[in-house]
């Protein structure tokens, strides 16, 4: 089994983000039309931990994710035209229309499912671990978690079931500081997100969020610990949502964060520091930046022309496939 | 006589909190959002700058633990007020909720009550899917020990909030985010509207139509479009599932002979299971035709609205429902309902009101 | 023809498993105390020696979280079985259940499906009381996407439980504890009874009487006594909550003009309730007089014995309301009523059998 | 306000625990009789963790216990007739009969409530201790946990919330090593309990189950700290259940412990260690300790015959008290 960007290159990891960005930014753009009908919690900001986790995964690895689920579907290589028609509400979405943006799933590049509930994901990836060890493979299973769902119960209960079996699974605690518009003072005591793991004998690192490469490596001694059957391991990574919970916009203005925190973060930008280094490096131009951008932008359109015209699920089809 | 003060139901839940919490010092609030910027729908805005995070607490995600913090705290005779953003949520906390909340007063033979009130908001439209517009009433309405009330209009919503907070027991109240922007005049103040039954909220003697929450409002619309066509529908607000006092609907269906029941949750297994076979109990020999059921159909919530188009009971199926009950010809209610069906079929079907922008 | 295998309940569901987990290598067993020396009432005996604690996971006590565990390796294909000794406990997993086990199948357009079994006890007796002894099949028959079956008799019962862990969809046993000390004749080997509906368990044509669970066996002793009395009984098992098939019902129904339905749980708002609607909807102009049911009352189970005189339904109450129901003078019934009477006189009222000596 | 206990002295924690003993060893013999119909969890083995801890508290401080409630709920003094009645299905019970065993409650002595669903009662201690604090008191609240427990995501919900909001609440692990008869390997991975506190930057403390006065100390200290306004702390306690999980006999035969551990335990009794202690120090003696022993018998007697002679409660009061 070969690995699918177990050797990822910032390279990579920089367009994979690049893309991830633009994708994310077109929604926000297009979200206007009022034709994407469904709630969507967009991730930019935070790539550099999609992608840097899922630059060691392999297709047969297994990724659990939440309501906020776009840029870990897209870093696994989740299919961008059944994305975008499953928010379209279409028939070729990923669901069929019957999810919408918060249950993105794409079983040929490992994303098991994406789940709405807060935390209800974590146990999911749990499981999908004991499948692979009762198979007797060796893929691991990864579940993003933001620092909201971590805590509800079904988290504590998961970290003890994988550290008790010693499963194959990376919990990435995906710290974007805010459960919606509450910020983490108001909801956990202060102590460092690590020690977490300390109550279920499990090992634990934390990374900055914003920087690829060091989620990428912080990833990567993860997985190959779950590989070997040394069990699970807790990630953390703290970054940063830029725009509002749920929608296309910007909401520094309604008051429960400060735009300098907004802007501090900003300047951390995952995308541009990758740009930042890789230029500095000499290993990117502006003549490479924009053929890059330019194919992406193709893919872009035309997978936003293709779930803009993509017909929608017929009304009768609703009643089927509550049975298996 | 004052003038009418317009408001719609978040506006009056909002104001129903606001006057319990200053009429009694041990109510407090507690709820994912409950002091953040969008207030849980408007519904808790203000509060938080009004009586302080001591008595509006945001809460973790955390559904399980902090239920069974609020009814430790009832148990000691705090107030507390629960608010969840989805009933969907509520699922986390049944085991408090059906045990502790439900039963000290019973297994303590009195000693203890638990005067805690839990809002829970039931989605619909946007696209939010099958995990978030859950409308599951009767999980509640069957568990002996709870209050279970849905609100439906502006003034009853503010009297009932404000009962259910001076009530001694556990009151789930389930809202359907819809009924939020339904306006109506709202007294300004503090008073009550009993928890203790349905009520009718239109007079009519062809049919019964009793309806949950936000079918209502369907079912009042469909009750005009009826009238024109000279069936005049007694129109009952099931208002309160539990306790289940049927007096109302069964002396309703004495008088029609005929039942319509809408529920805003699944049909099958819903709360007008229940109704229908209290009514055929007590009033079998009224019915002149077997009483008929609207809801929700037998598979989850989808997200794409074009596969929304048969979900929902509407007033035009309610229409349809009454006008087959009542045995009257088509083409007696064709125009009328023609006329309702064009000005519907202007508005979105996914959104509760033109002005909606989405997302929830 | 073989000689009659008897088994138990128990017995019966612990051969089911032992032959579906022979048969299928991707079924596992989960739970608290599926290996331990009680083994669930038995109902796992043996099985962990057998295949293994691979095969045969003692749990945490984390309802929650070993029910998404189950649901995640269930979507990847593998077969798990969760027992919860009591349904109470599963109360905690009910997210996960109604949305993660329900609905995947269904948002995922049948792409994914999630073959788990969930097997859970009713508890009654020896004092256990209100958070130990709770029937609340509703919760799971109202969620589509499940399905939801009551084993009564030990051939069904092991056909039942097969059949659960060969079918693709989620499966939810609700298993009385009384009913476990009831024995028939239990072919060996694999067998299935399909998930498909109630089925009729005694052919008679005065009244049609539903059952759900233990309260069948009631009902079969009541028939018998009714017998005496010359009133024939059709007695329907309810057997599979959901998907819910009224035909059989309502086909008796339809010969018989009578209906009376005696649930397990609570009266109302119970399985009851569904089941009556649906046939005044389906053979309302066969009904000679309004159906009746029989079920627990609105509160909670008390522990004390003294306080649970009238809690249950019994033979006798089942007698006395299909006596009421087919309007025969009462004085036809007395004799055969108070030999059953004299004979239920002698046992205590608080276990499942003379030999039980407590605690469950 | 006086402190119930709080100078309790070992002569006074040492009649307390042989009290609790004596009256479960009662209930273990007279539970053959098959009038007490109803589940009874034993706590013979474990009475220095009760007694302990409640050695510092006072009539207003709430606690809340489980299924295993009895020492609990007489170490609090909650009344032992009002318990008995109660096993006995009586209307005298303090539950009128309605909640048996588990569900044992006293408002007086301070015992909230007790809860049969594994750690159900956790959060309704954080409650209680809310409710303190809303009130302005400097009582506390204590929620005895046994090591399974623990396993539930409540606990962790609880544990977040508490260490939040600083309450005065004792968490108190009562770690017998069994739940029902699963040992702890197979429940939940190797590593000190205490650690479980650091994901909440909770202070936790350790000290021998077994042992009154550690017990005491330890509960004195967290005590001390949750009524100077300090928050919560996690109190682990190792000790052991001797009698089966749920009745009146051992059961070291059906095989899942070994007789050498029981033994073990055994060896290191709580109240015999006490015992020793008091009498070495030469504060207690034979006839004192003939006398203390006549003395609760004879309670323990006339509780009985109270409970056994007391009436049923009547069937129509059981549609009473569904609501307030
Ligand atoms: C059980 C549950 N409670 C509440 C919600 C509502 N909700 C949706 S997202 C969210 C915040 C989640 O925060 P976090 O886990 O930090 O993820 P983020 O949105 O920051 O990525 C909440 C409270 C939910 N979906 N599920
Ligand atoms: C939620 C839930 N799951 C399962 C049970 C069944 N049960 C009762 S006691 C018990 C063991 C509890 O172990 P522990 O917490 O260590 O307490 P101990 O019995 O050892 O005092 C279990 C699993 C229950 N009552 N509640
Ligand atoms: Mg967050
Ligand atoms: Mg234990």
């Amino acid at each position: 089994m070969t690995t699918s960007r177990a050797g990822a290159d910032l390279p990579d990891l920089y367009r994979a983000m690049r893309r991830i960005r633009m994708i994310e930014e077109a929604v926000a753009v297009r979200y206007a039309e009022q034709e994407m009908r469904c709630p969507v919690h967009l991730s930019i900001g935070q790539e550099a931990v999609a992608v840097g986790v899922c630059a060691g995964m392999r297709p047969d690895d297994q990724l659990v994710s939440t309501h906020r689920c776009h840029a870990h579907y897209l870093a696994k290589n989740g299919d961008l035209k059944a994305m975008l028609a499953e928010i379209y509400g279409k028939a070729a979405g990923c669901c069929g229309g019957r999810g919408g943006s918060m249950h993105l799933t794409d079983s040929t590049a490992g994303v098991l499912l994406s789940l709405p509930i807060v935390a209800s994901s974590i146990p999911i990836a749990v499981g999908a671990a004991l499948a692979i060890r009762q198979e007797g493979r060796d893929a691991v299973a990864a579940t993003f978690m933001g620092d909201g769902s971590i805590e509800e119960g079904v988290f504590h209960e998961s970290m003890n079931f994988a550290a008790l079996m010693r499963l194959p699974v990376l919990f990435i605690l995906e710290n974007n500081l805010y459960s919606c518009y509450t910020g983490l003072k108001d909801r956990q005591p202060r102590r460092p997100f690590v020690d977490l793991a300390r109550g279920y004998g499990m090992p634990a690192e934390a990374a900055d969020g914003n920087d690829v490469e060091a989620v990428r490596e912080a990833a990567r001694r993860a997985i190959a610990r779950a590989r070997a059957g040394d069990g699970p391991t807790l990630l953390v990574f703290d970054t940063y949502r830029w725009r509002e919970h749920c929608g296309p916009n910007y909401d520094n203005d309604i008051g429960y964060r400060t735009e300098a925190e907004f802007l501090d973060w900003k300047e951390r930008c995952p995308v541009e520091q990758a740009h930042r280094r890789l230029v500095a490096a000499g290993r990117h131009d502006e003549a490479a930046e924009a053929a890059m951008t330019a194919a992406i932008q193709a893919e872009i359109n035309e997978a936003f022309a293709f779930a803009k015209t993509a017909p929608f699920p017929s009304p009768e089809t609703a009643r089927s496939h509550v049975y298996g | 006589m004052a003038e009418a003060r317009i408001l719609n139901v978040a506006e009056a839940l909002r104001e129903a909190t606001d006057v319990a919490m200053e009429h009694d010092p041990r109510i407090f609030v507690m709820g994912e959002g409950v002091s953040d910027p969008k207030a849980i729908f408007g519904t808790t805005a203000g509060l938080a700058e009004r009586y302080g995070a001591a008595r509006v607490m945001e809460m973790p995600i955390a559904e399980n633990g902090f239920t069974g913090v609020a009814i430790g705290a009832a148990i000691m005779g705090r107030r507390p007020l629960i608010v969840h953003q989805r009933v969907d949520f509520a699922l986390l906390s049944l085991e408090q909720l059906f045990n502790n909340a439900a039963k000290t007063c019973y297994v303590t033979g009195g000693h203890h009550t638990v005067p805690l009130v839990v809002r829970m908001i039931v989605g619909r439209g946007w696209g939010q899917g099958p995990a978030h517009s859950q409308s599951l009433e009767p999980l509640f309405a069957m568990i002996p020990g709870l209050k279970v009330v849905m609100p439906t209009t502006a003034r009853e919503a503010k009297g009932q909030l404000i009962a259910a907070l001076e009530d001694p027991n556990p009151v789930i109240m389930i809202e359907h985010r819809w009924v939020h922007y339904a306006t109506g005049h709202v007294p300004a103040g503090r008073y009550t509207v009993p928890l203790d039954g349905p009520r009718r909220v239109r007079e009519g003697g062809d049919v019964t139509i009793v309806a949950t929450s936000y079918m209502l409002l369907e079912a009042l619309r469909a009750a005009e479009t009826l009238e024109k066509a000279g069936i005049s529908a007694d129109v009952i607000d099931m208002a309160v599932l539990r306790p289940f006092a049927p007096e109302p609907i069964v002396d309703s269906v004495r008088r029609t002979g005929r039942l319509l029941f809408i529920d805003t949750g699944f049909r099958q297994f819903g709360i007008g299971a229940e109704v229908v076979a209290t009514v055929v109990e007590q009033a079998f020999g009224s019915l002149v035709t077997p009483p008929v059921r609207l809801g929700l159909p037998e598979h989850p919530t989808p997200s794409s609205r074009a596969l929304l188009t048969d979900f929902y009971p509407t007033a035009l199926s309610i229409i349809d429902a009454a006008a087959a009950l009542t045995g009257i010809e088509p083409a007696r209610i064709a125009a009328p309902r023609a006329a309702l069906a064009a000005e519907l079929a202007k508005l979105p079907v996914d959104v509760p009101h033109p002005t909606f922008r989405g997302p929830f």
